[in-house]
């Protein structure tokens, strides 16, 4: 075993009609001192979560969106969306938030985390990685 | 005896919203709320469902649809968006309400 | 028109309380009775004293003590649901030998038949669960 | 309003996987004290509530089907069952629990409680109840 | 590396098992716990998706199955039955799991 | 091997927790090392020792709180999911000025680096949850 282990954060679930979503963030937050390599991955419902626009001023919640964009700060640079369950949804990559990293072997450029890979490739994904944290 | 049917889980998770929309009759309201709103995003594949309830009302909570970013630009046609108050007159005006949980 | 409302679960992990409470506060400002808030299965956990939320965000039991304070809102726990989950008060503290309660301002512990009679009474019984 | 209000406890989830249904028959189970006009009705996997054959040892957790059997001595008569729902299960009504109650005006025969209807009548049946109990 | 992947949901409330099945790999198993062995219905219409999975070990815990009346006579070919000791050893034999909530 | 187990869910709402102590005694029983149990999201309330369950149904935490004793088990509360539902320890309870506490024994309020280092410590991590 490796020092570094390859931490999936696997999220299936819709934000706001539960806390899965949002707590997982939590996780991922916390974990990024751990110096990991760290991959988020979005599947079925959990594309739902990086869908641009959320105000949350009316159902009177914490509005957590601004804290997916902070994750480049994290040093996060890998999120995996599924195509399939976009398109299953009616969403396009236009419809989701941005999320970008610095990369440092490339003068430090601005570049977007997010991938947008395909069922098989998300199947691969799972199966490449050490530890899955399941939301 | 009209009905106010709500259906909180997403249409892409749970078989409730079909199982809501098998149990509806004309005259009935359904309401979607919480997780529940996704049925309405244009494109999506649940939205077909939601478009062949024919003779129902359909509603969806506005505190829900902004929460998630669902703005009237990505909804099908045909849904009446309903504030919290909404919500309470859609109660009063059905006799009875059965929660699709 | 007379409601009940009835709550399945806690506060945080699913909307089913934020909804039951945005609810409740828009009935009562269009001049609803609110006969009775009935809180069932993990339902009764919103009625624990002993929560601190993020400050930033709201603070879900609080809210029901403070709405039921304003409005004379009877907020009831099922006691059998309670006992499965650990909601409890002085009298539950004292029958069960417990060293601690938990009980929130604004609720109370009482029985299954608070649920029935409120779907006697009321015009309309309102759910929200998951 | 009448005295008496038709209530009917719509039951759609199964046993053991989530204390609904169990807490919903404590419902019933207190609600027989108040002479309303009780029916319940199990739609979606609430069927699986009625399979019979538990054995709850191994899981560990209390066995309460024999409270539905026992619903007949608190006056509970009428059990809906969804016909189309037992279907797409692969059940029968030969794999559910009996239910049973003696009828006061036929001198008190013993008759079954279950009745198995259409998707259609069930609709119906939630049309003409006063108080629905949803679990 | 294998995946272990555990369904705790009923394939007729929940699209969980779907979705696990599109994900799994050759050589992977699946273990259907709580409410998930429902999927295992002889005759029931989510029976066909499991039957469909190939290459794919399938597991059910026989505590599960027994609190819920579903006999050997009532489920399909090809279903490995599983104690929680069996349980532990396909966590053992596999490199990872998958909790498909 | 040495495990890691994670409960998303509270007692009796959900077999969840079932699921994970079942899953814990036969690990035990068959050798493994359970390096830690994790109580994350609504898991949390599966710490309190306040629940009274009906006397012929098993009472879960006590059956956590015993293995935890019987195997020296490591049965970590997340803080921050903690404090949103009302689990307190005797620190907490002086930290946010509460007048009781209610974590059961054997139980530890930590933080969530303990979940990421179980993960970076466990041969295999395996999640309950709803």
């Amino acid at each position: 075993m490796s020092d570094v282990k390859k931490f999936l954060y696997v999220n299936r679930k819709a934000p706001h009609g539960t806390i899965y979503a949002w707590e997982s963030l939590e996780v991922v937050l916390i974990g990024a001192a751990f110096e990991q390599d760290v991959a988020l991955a979005f599947v079925d419902d959990g594309v739902f979560q990086l869908v641009k626009g959320w105000d949350t001023g009316e159902l009177g919640v914490k509005n957590f969106q601004p804290s997916f964009t902070a994750l480049g700060d994290y040093d996060v640079q890998k999120v995996y969306v599924e195509r399939e369950a976009l398109e299953e949804r009616g969403l396009t990559e236009g419809d989701l938030i941005e999320m970008t990293y610095e990369d440092e072997d490339d003068d430090w450029a601005e570049k977007s985390s997010i991938r947008i890979v395909s069922r098989e490739e998300m199947a691969a994904i799972m199966a490449d990685s050490d530890v899955i944290l399941s939301f | 005896m009209a009905l106010l049917h709500t259906v909180n889980k997403s249409p892409y998770q749970c078989t409730s919203l079909q199982s809501c929309l098998q149990h509806v009759r004309a005259g009935d309201t359904l309401l979607l709320i919480e997780d529940g709103v996704y049925a309405v995003l244009k494109g999506g594949k649940a939205a077909e469902a939601l478009s062949a309830a024919n003779g129902v009302k359909v509603a969806a909570l506005s505190a829900d649809l902004k929460a998630r970013g669902i703005g009237a630009e990505k909804m099908i046609d045909g849904i009446e968006v309903v504030d919290y108050g909404g919500f309470v007159d859609l109660v009063e005006q059905t006799d009875k309400t059965q929660a699709w949980l | 028109m007379k409601l009940g409302i009835v709550v399945y679960e806690g506060p945080y992990q699913h909307e089913a309380s934020d909804t039951a409470y945005n609810f409740a506060v828009a009935a009562l400002q269009k001049g609803h009775e609110i006969f009775r808030v009935f809180f069932y299965h993990d339902g009764v956990n919103n009625g624990t004293r002993l929560t601190t939320p993020p400050q930033d965000d709201r603070h879900i039991q609080q809210r029901w003590s403070e709405l039921a304070e304003k409005h004379g809102l009877d907020l009831v726990v099922c006691v059998a649901a309670a006992q499965r989950r650990g909601i409890v008060d002085e009298d539950e503290k004292n029958r069960h030998g417990k060293d601690a309660d938990n009980i929130a301002p604004g609720f109370r512990i009482s029985g299954l038949g608070q649920l029935i009679e409120a779907g006697i009474q009321c015009d309309r019984l309102v759910t929200f669960g998951d």
